[in-house]
């Protein structure tokens, strides 16, 4: 383009002129952006929006994994056309110490690998990583995804004072019921108190005025003063050697040498694989990320784009802010020569209409979604290119069972019961969804559960039997949604349907995103469109939300029985006998119903027939390596 | 004139800092916090990010703690929903919005100023009453409705043109037009009404009375005073156009300043939110000073240093 | 004000509804808007039950059972626009007077007064310009819908009142709340000229020298004098009060789905104006005959006080 | 052949009420280097028929209908625009009334002067401007160079309507209309511009159409004379002979009832005491002279002896040393402050039932004392004592009883009035304010009686200003100054803007009340003919100062300062 290294000092008149002028060539060229890309192998990917950072132990969102896959690679690698099986990835070989149970492994790593600047990546950076996420400085949102590697979880949650005792004989009292106590900070406490801080957290100096002046801290009833003090005086001793946590504790995470990773897990975890597909477990160069800072520091340079080194098919390009990133060929990449494709482009577009808009006018290889009101257009217009698959989540309705009328189950089961899944999808969503039989979608040999089924009339018996005939005696009900206008025709349809079944009032409140989060979590609400996508290829991911202390159950619900069932599953090693007991779980978490679920996700978005080796996945996690760009027979235009 | 200036600008500074507080107690007033996700995050992570940010400290500490940043080292802190520098994101997504920002702006005059010069000269004729009935077209439609029909109706259809993106050189023309459409009318609206008061005035006879061309008593005569209201108008909407719109840039993909006021808002970003308001403020001030100083070229009757209006 | 004062004050507006009777096109338009008005407020009863949805019927085109065919839930469009009106007319009305009532009255005084008051009073106006909206909306919200819903229902249990009905109406009272927040600080700056230049007539100094109080001065000499360009613009700014509307309404506040105004059928018709142009198209035209019959209400309004303009 | 010959023009306006014959046939010719006079009152046609020349009305709604004229041998009426335009501003130039609001405020004054000549002959831009500027100079304009990049309102009224002329006569034209050239302007800036007229004539050739309603200066300006009246020519000749002898009964009326120093009459004859107008159904208007014109004059005459009844009354108002300091610039964080000495210790005595005239050429401060006497602007210092009581440093509440009491009439009744309220709103509101009157129905009446005393009638209570003539407003304004009954009242030029008939009217109103009421009054004028005829005393004013101050007859008949000399020696005297 003539105009491109001077355009941004035009002034807009001459842009104008230019502009005139640029349509009398603009004629003239045919070849649209999409053909180019193709040409040059450049897959143009939308990404809905700016990622938050492309640090793999900072960032929790998928459009961020979308990128972070291309420039980081973990130990396996997702096959490209097959649910839940693995391929080498870092590691060649991988393989659990006792396959009868499954709670140790190791990985043998590949000795050609490099990083993109041409350092050799070893066990160390994994191990590098995983301490590096598990930092509590780093403040890492997904934390919790390694919490399976032994004494992760104290780590990160800076318990010293379970770490000091846990093997400490000369302790007096039965350290693991003590284990339960809750030393950590307590938002709720007043400002002066220790509470606030938590007794972990505590410094030489605010211990020596905890000594003198113990009531600062509230203790559990169990612990004696003489505990007390002994726990105050193994901190302070412990502050002040100058000593760090990570010395404390045994992690489960070793290199026995450079090329072999062993981890050693709090239980058996036979799909743990599975679990390294996540960008949480992917390596980070321990050389680049000190050189900018140090270990627990969030915010340093690394991942600026003249910074940034990974080990993954492909590195940074460019990166122009809510614009565009782009990604290029590594040629470091171990598999360099079978990588398919020379690049990515991801663009952040917010805006659905415009992403699908920006297909039609052949700008994109593939949407991140389609709108909804656009899938019949897009079915009519573009067939060819509708992608309409399975993918790992449940839409659901929470109900808040500490309010009157959802804390009785029949209430709960009748509002579930009258919920006519099908017509919601058939003519509202239109997005081929599948109605919801139970709380896990189906996948792999997990059985599926049918529980949930459209039954108007016993609906409206158990809500007679809840005293509430006819909907009589029903307060108003308060939907929670959010801002977005799909939400808002699904509520719609679902007050229409709650009328007509089950004659309850409901009142929609449409909220923007964190207000809405902030009032489920506050649970201020009765009802509450939510959703979950699963995080790996198990049922657990769906399931173990529902414990009592879990942060994303927000209903109030919670069962003992259920809660041991899947800690019973937790020891077994026996795949289907693990998934039966979780089955079991699953089936009185839907008799008690704390949520109506609606559907299960399907993944609508355009492809371009030029990709080729884009196979549906659950989870949606394609590997760009095996992608193919190739000019296809039946290109538009 | 440098001391009307300088006393404006010292004015803004109490603006603005009326501004933050406002801003910064609105923020904290919004119910939730930015560390709130769709997925729980753990309390010692949230304190930990609180810390982080500084966040953890009591109000009145935070309150001085921003402003004394933004002074000592320009400073506007790191925005907590895109982890990185406000300071960068301005400086990023501003160019952008100004490209936009210039572009509306000559079509809001290049479309807006010629209607409304046609129409007062035309008054009352029907030519007057279609071209203001386009205008009041420009004022009812909204550009959520104006921007996907450019891109069905003229990107799809014309080579060169983009439906949405941002890069070559073309990929300002529709957003541009439908961010100016609206001042355009408005403009439209503006020019006419201040060039029918002025084409009633004794010297516009006096021009004719010299034997000038209409064309001329119009462009050389009538117009400069014509355009006054319009030029109080454009202060404050040209700032808001180089701002950046929200609905404007999702729709077109361009990586702008406005999306910043909705999504800051939104992700209770408040250190984005702070910067992005700030940088409005100063925008406002800025452009309102040019208005007035516009309006005393303009007008040389005007004294400056009397307001303007 | 006594009696008299009301009675003179009267006149005026007689004058100018005399004045008005003669121009063709603003009786037009007062014809056009009427007609909305009697469709919105009066046939609207009589209409399909707007929020009826019959999920099988959706996109129906017009028929005889669904004059202007039925939306994405299969609700029938006709009735929800007429729904839909009561609620975009009474926002563009009411907030347009708050608008006008806070801006006038602050422009007049921050002009009127000058000097240090008015430079404050000005530089308020800009900070108030520069505020983020989008995060008052949001503290509103977060104040006022629960306030909206208790003062609904304490008027249900004490004054027996509706209860759908009053939920309507106390649902958009912080839907004004937060237009008239805002709407009003370009007309006060309007008016604020106005009456920067007005305060400088003789008619102001004879005033003065009858001995009125500034009070007197501003309220019945130069705020009257400001009317015409106040009625241009204020009409100028519903249909931005009315597309405001929509935006707060997706927010929280204001109207509560499933119920509708002409902002929210225009902003959900955009989304199927590839497939089904007429949920755009017809909402959109009911909207437009409302503005443009405003607009020219409010320019004939203007001539009709402009007492001089009426000579001829 | 006449330069411009007008025979049987006709404009007519066709509005929705109705036509009016602006320029109902009318002829006369201009020769060239010669200089017409064409006199009548505001409305009697004479802009239009320059206008119709020209070409300048706004069509609709005028239209000319009829007639000819034939400049330099070619017919202007029905010529094509840009033919005329050619004509316009090269060969026939026109200067206007008001010349703030006929030069351009947005351009500077070299531009709008240069202007004619760039658009008409093909010059370069220095060209034109050193053209420009040598015009400039020529009419009068000192530091030419340095001044002439100014804006219009940096110029004084006269130096305006100077800038005026030079931008007519820039191209050499071979005709001037001059529309009411010096009406607004002080006597002695409108000796100066008429000085320049006729040099300009004398130098250039220039043939002049000088539009007035003052034939004081007609008389002392021009050659031949057209008298119009309601579109017509009532009367035309040379000057000397009109004056002498006029013939036609308006202009007998016109000639009388301008104020004179000689004028002896106490009430002044109008044109009503000579002419009878009566306007038949179809609109046309037949004018005759009234016989009992002679009688009427007489009485007038004979009334004159009721003068000097009240000679030694009591002090009503005591001005001690006023000063009005201004501060110009400023503002909030404004720039430093220059002080503008408007008034500069000003001392006035004013009695009960007497006028004091205040004249001074404009921007002498006498409008500023008029008004700080009213306490409507805060003096800097002095001392105004009213009844006895000093109003100085009153606070508003206690101030608002005296204002019952002192009243003003301004220049410009259309302003002064509320555009926005009738006439009886309007002259209601202050007796409800004051409490004037024991109800509304009395309040009702005093309006009525009120509106009949200063010529009016209770069918123009539900009007609004605008209907009103000018003469009518400012009868209107006395009438609301005496809603609250005062005795004291400031006339700020209230008959400046006024045809001499209105103004005879208005003064012979301003007399009557005094008469009937014992009014006292403040009568501020540039006019002294006209302050000589209402004033008992008289105040000279300049630059903020009292220059002299005596009896009325004493100060015209020998002035003693230098500045009064010379001000009499302006007035344009018409002693034929």
């Amino acid at each position: 383009m003539l105009t491109a290294n001077n355009s941004t000092k035009e002034t807009p008149s001459s842009w104008l002129i230019l502009s005139c002028l640029f349509f009398l060539f603009a004629g003239c060229e045919s070849e649209t952006a999409v053909d180019k890309a193709t040409r040059e192998g450049i897959l143009l990917m939308g990404n809905t929006a700016e990622p938050k950072g492309l640090d793999p132990h900072i960032v929790s969102g998928v459009l961020e994994n979308n990128i972070i896959s291309s420039l980081f690679e973990g130990l396996v690698v997702q096959h490209p056309s097959k649910d839940g099986v693995a391929l080498p990835g870092v590691a060649e070989k991988w393989y659990p110490v006792n396959k009868a149970r499954p709670d140790e492994w190791i990985f043998e790593l590949r000795k050609d690998v490099r990083w993109s600047d041409g350092k050799p990546l070893t066990a160390e950076d994994f191990l590098f990583a995983f301490r590096r996420i598990l930092t509590p400085d780093l403040a890492s949102d997904y934390a919790f995804m390694l919490f399976y590697i032994k004494d992760a979880e104290p780590f990160h949650k800076s318990q010293r004072a379970y770490l000091l005792f846990r093997n400490n004989d000369e302790f007096p009292l039965d350290w693991e019921s003590l284990k339960k106590v809750d030393f950590g900070p307590n938002e709720k406490a007043d400002e002066k108190s220790f509470n606030r801080l938590g007794l972990d957290h505590l410094d030489s100096k605010q211990l020596e005025e905890l000594k003198k002046e113990p009531g600062r801290f509230t203790w559990p009833a169990s612990v004696s003063e003489d505990v007390r003090n002994l726990i105050i005086d193994k901190s302070l001793e412990f502050s002040n050697s100058g000593r760090d946590l990570w010395d404390l504790i045994e992690f489960g995470a070793t290199a026995p040498d450079p090329h072999t990773l062993r981890v050693k897990l709090n239980a058996p975890l036979p799909f743990l694989p599975e679990i390294t597909k996540h960008y949480t477990w992917f390596p980070v160069p321990k050389h680049v990320v000190l050189n900018h800072g140090s270990i627990g520091e969030r915010f340093t340079e690394w991942t600026k784009p003249q910074n940034l080194v990974g080990n993954g098919a492909f590195k940074l390009k460019s990166w122009r802010f809510n614009d565009h990133i782009e990604v290029e060929r590594n040629p470091q990449y171990w598999d360099a020569e079978n990588v398919g494709i020379n690049g990515i482009r991801f663009l952040p577009i917010a805006n659905l209409f415009t992403e699908d808009r920006m297909f039609y006018d052949d700008l994109l290889h593939v949407t991140y979604t389609i709108a909804p009101e656009l899938i019949e257009y897009s079915r009519k217009n573009y067939s060819q290119y509708m992608r309409n698959e399975l993918y790992l989540g449940t839409y659901f309705i929470r109900t808040n069972v500490t309010r009157e009328p959802f804390t009785d189950p029949r209430v709960r089961l009748a509002f579930s019961m009258a919920l006519d899944q099908e017509a919601i999808i058939d003519n509202v969503l239109q997005g081929g969804q599948k109605p919801a039989g139970g709380l896990v979608p189906p996948f792999g040999g997990y059985p599926v559960s049918s529980s949930v089924k459209f039954d108007p009339e016993r609906a409206q018996q158990l809500l007679a039997e809840a005293g509430y005939p006819g909907g009589k005696g029903l307060p108003d009900i308060e939907y929670l949604t959010t801002d977005k206008e799909t939400s808002k025709a699904t509520a719609e349809a679902m007050q229409a349907i709650w009328k007509k079944h089950l004659g309850a009032n409901i009142k929609i409140k449409q909220m923007e995103w964190t207000s809405y989060i902030t009032n489920m979590f506050d649970k201020n609400y009765d009802l509450a469109a939510g959703g979950w996508i699963g995080d790996y290829m198990d049922p657990l991911t769906f399931l173990d939300m529902w414990m009592k202390d879990a942060g994303n159950n927000r209903t109030g619900w919670h069962s003992e029985k259920f809660e041991n069932l899947l800690d019973r599953a937790g020891q077994t090693s026996d795949p289907q006998a693990r998934f039966k007991l979780l089955a079991e779980a699953e089936g009185i978490f839907l008799d008690e119903r704390p949520i109506l679920p609606l559907y299960w996700y399907t993944r609508n978005y355009l492809l371009h027939t030029d990709v080729k080796g884009w196979d549906p996945l659950l989870l949606d996690n394609h590997p760009y390596k095996f992608l193919k760009l190739q000019r296809s027979a039946d290109a538009p235009r | 004139m440098f001391r009307f200036i300088l006393g404006r600008l010292l004015q803004g500074l109490l603006v603005l800092l009326a501004l933050y507080t406002i801003t910064f107690f609105l923020a904290k007033a919004m119910p939730g916090e930015p560390f709130t996700t769709e997925k729980n995050v753990s309390e010692t992570t949230k304190q930990y990010l609180r810390k982080l940010y500084g966040l953890e400290k009591p109000l009145w500490q935070q309150y001085i703690i921003y402003p004394s940043k933004i002074i000592s080292a320009g400073d506007f802190g790191v925005s907590t929903s895109k982890g990185r520098p406000v300071n960068d994101i301005i400086s990023q997504s501003f160019p952008v919005s100004l490209v936009l920002g210039l572009g509306a702006l000559t079509f809001a005059i290049g479309i807006g100023v010629p209607i409304g010069i046609i129409s007062a000269v035309r008054r009352n004729s029907w030519v007057d009453w279609s071209l203001m009935a386009v205008a009041m077209v420009g004022i009812c439609v909204p550009a959520f409705t104006v921007g996907p029909l450019l891109q069905i109706l003229v990107a799809a259809n014309i080579p060169g043109l983009k439906v949405a993106g941002w890069g070559s050189p073309l990929d300002f023309l529709l957003p541009a037009f439908t961010l100016g459409l609206v001042s355009a009318a408005y403009l439209a609206r503006l020019t006419r009404g201040g060039l029918l008061e002025i084409l009633s005035q004794d010297f516009i006879r006096t021009a004719h009375s010299k034997g000038l061309s209409p064309t001329r008593v119009i462009l050389k005569h009538a117009l400069r005073g014509g355009l006054l209201p319009s030029v109080a108008y454009l202060g404050p909407a040209f700032a808001a156009m180089i701002s950046g719109s929200f609905i404007v840039e999702t729709i077109f993909q361009v990586p702008g300043m406005g999306q910043h006021f909705v999504n800051a808002a939104i992700a209770r970003d408040e250190f984005l939110l702070m910067g992005v308001a700030l940088f409005f403020g100063f925008l406002i001030i800025l452009m309102n000073l040019a208005s007035d100083i516009l309006t005393g070229l303009l007008d040389p009757r005007v004294r400056i240093g009397k307001e303007a209006s | 004000m006594s009696a008299k004062n009301a009675q003179a004050g009267s006149s005026l507006w007689r004058d100018a509804w005399l004045r008005m009777g003669r121009n063709k096109a603003a009786m037009a338009s007062l014809a056009v808007f009427t007609l909305m008005v009697f469709l919105c407020f009066v046939l609207a009863w009589f209409c399909k039950d707007p929020n009826a949805v019959t999920l099988t019927n959706k996109f129906a085109p017009p028929s005889g059972d669904h004059w202007m065919g039925t939306d994405a839930l299969g609700r029938d469009l006709f009735s929800r626009i007429l729904y839909g009106g009561q609620i975009s007319i009474l926002v563009g009305l009411v907030a347009t007077a708050v608008s006008v009532c806070i801006g006038v009255s602050y422009g007049a005084l921050s002009g009127f007064a000058g000097g240090r008051i008015d430079a404050t009073m000005m530089r308020v106006v800009d900070t108030l310009l520069s505020i983020p909206f989008l995060v008052v909306v949001i503290v509103l919200q977060a104040v006022l819908s629960d306030w909206s819903s208790d003062t609904s229902s304490w008027i249900v249990t004490h004054w027996k009142w509706d209860k759908t009905f009053t939920d309507r109406l106390t649902n958009i009272v912080p839907l004004f709340f937060a237009l008239g927040l805002f709407g009003w600080l370009t007309l006060a700056r309007i008016v604020r000229a106005q009456v920067m230049s007005l305060k400088e007539r003789e008619f102001v100094e004879a005033a003065r020298a009858l001995g009125y109080n500034r009070f007197r001065i501003l309220v019945r000499h130069i705020i009257p004098n400001t009317l015409g360009p106040t009625v241009v613009y204020a009409t100028l700014t519903v249909p931005g009060f009315i597309m405001y509307e929509a935006t707060l309404s997706y927010l929280g506040l204001g109207v509560e789905a499933p119920n509708s105004s002409w902002g929210i059928l225009i902003k959900e018709g955009a989304n199927f104006m590839e497939t089904h142009p007429g949920l755009l198209l017809i909402p959109g035209i009911f909207f437009s005959l409302t503005l443009f019959s405003l607009n020219f209400l409010g320019d004939g309004l203007r001539d009709a006080l402009d007492v001089k303009a009426s000579k001829d | 052949m006449p330069l411009l010959d007008v025979q049987n023009l006709k404009t007519y306006f066709h509005t929705r009420a109705g036509t009016t014959r602006a320029v109902d046939d009318i002829s006369f010719s201009l020769e060239k280097g010669e200089i017409v006079g064409v006199v009548g009152e505001s409305g009697s046609g004479k802009s239009v028929t320059c206008h119709s020349i020209l070409g300048l009305l706004p069509q609709p709604p005028a239209r000319v209908e009829g007639g000819s004229v034939t400049f330099d041998g070619d017919e202007l009426i029905g010529l094509d625009p840009l033919l005329l335009r050619a004509v316009r501003g090269r060969r026939i130039s026109m200067i206007f009334q008001d010349p703030m609001s006929c030069l351009n405020p947005y351009l500077r004054i070299l531009d709008q002067v240069a202007e004619p000549i760039l658009v008409h002959e093909d010059v370069s831009r220095e060209e034109a401007e050193s053209r420009a500027l040598e015009m400039l100079k020529k009419v009068g304009i000192r530091d030419a160079e340095k001044r002439a990049n100014s804006f219009p309102h940096e110029f004084s009224g006269g130096m305006r309507q100077r800038a005026m002329i030079a931008m007519a006569l820039v191209t050499k034209p071979d005709v001037l209309f001059a529309d009411e050239p010096t009406t607004a302007l002080d006597v002695t800036v409108q000796a100066r511009i008429l000085q320049i007229l006729r040099d300009l004539r004398d130098e250039l050739g220039v043939a002049v159409l000088f539009i007035t309603h003052d034939l004081g200066v007609v008389a002392e300006v021009a050659d031949r004379v057209v008298v119009m009246y309601r579109g017509k020519v009532v009367e035309q000749g040379t000057v000397r002979e009109l004056f002498k002898n006029p013939s036609h009964p308006y202009v007998k009326g016109l000639l009388a009832c301008r104020p004179s120093f000689e004028t002896k009459y106490h009430i002044l004859p109008t044109v009503e005491d000579f002419l009878e107008t009566k306007t038949a159904s179809d609109g046309s208007v037949t004018l005759r002279e009234r016989s009992d014109a002679a009688q009427r004059l007489e009485k007038l005459e004979s009334d004159g002896d009721l003068e000097g009844a009240s000679d030694s009354s009591a002090l009503l108002l005591e001005v001690k040393d006023l000063k009005v300091h201004f501060r110009s610039g400023g503002g909030f964080w404004g720039k430093p402050r220059e002080v503008v000495k408007a008034v500069d210790g000003v001392s006035l005595n004013i009695h009960k039932g007497r006028t004091l005239g205040l004249v001074g050429e404009s921007g002498c401060g006498k409008t500023t004392t008029g008004r700080a006497i009213l306490q409507l602007i805060c003096p800097t210092s002095g001392n105004v004592t009213y009844g006895g009581v000093s109003l100085s440093g009153l606070a508003a509440e206690e101030i608002r009883p005296f204002r019952k009491r002192m009243q003003i009439i301004f220049q410009d009744p259309y302003a002064s009035l509320n555009p926005r309220m009738t006439i009886e709103q309007a002259l209601l509101e202050p007796m409800n304010f004051h409490n004037i009157g024991s109800g509304r129905e009395d309040r009702r009446a005093r309006v009525v009686s009120l509106l009949e005393e200063v010529g009016l009638s209770s069918s123009h209570l539900r009007r609004y200003p605008h209907e009103f003539s000018g003469g009518q407003r400012q009868r209107l304004c006395v009438a609301r100054a005496l809603t609250v009954e005062p005795e004291f009242i400031v006339c700020d030029e209230c008959v400046s803007a006024m045809d001499v008939s209105v103004q005879a009217q208005v003064l012979n109103l301003l007399r009557e009340l005094q008469d009937r009421r014992g009014l006292t009054y403040l009568f501020i004028s540039h006019d002294l003919s006209v302050v000589k005829f209402v004033s008992d005393e008289v105040a000279v004013m300049q630059a903020g100062r009292i220059v002299e101050q005596n009896d009325a007859e004493q100060l015209y008949r020998n002035p003693v300062n230098d500045y009064t000399r010379q001000l009499l020696d302006a007035v344009p005297q018409s002693d034929f």
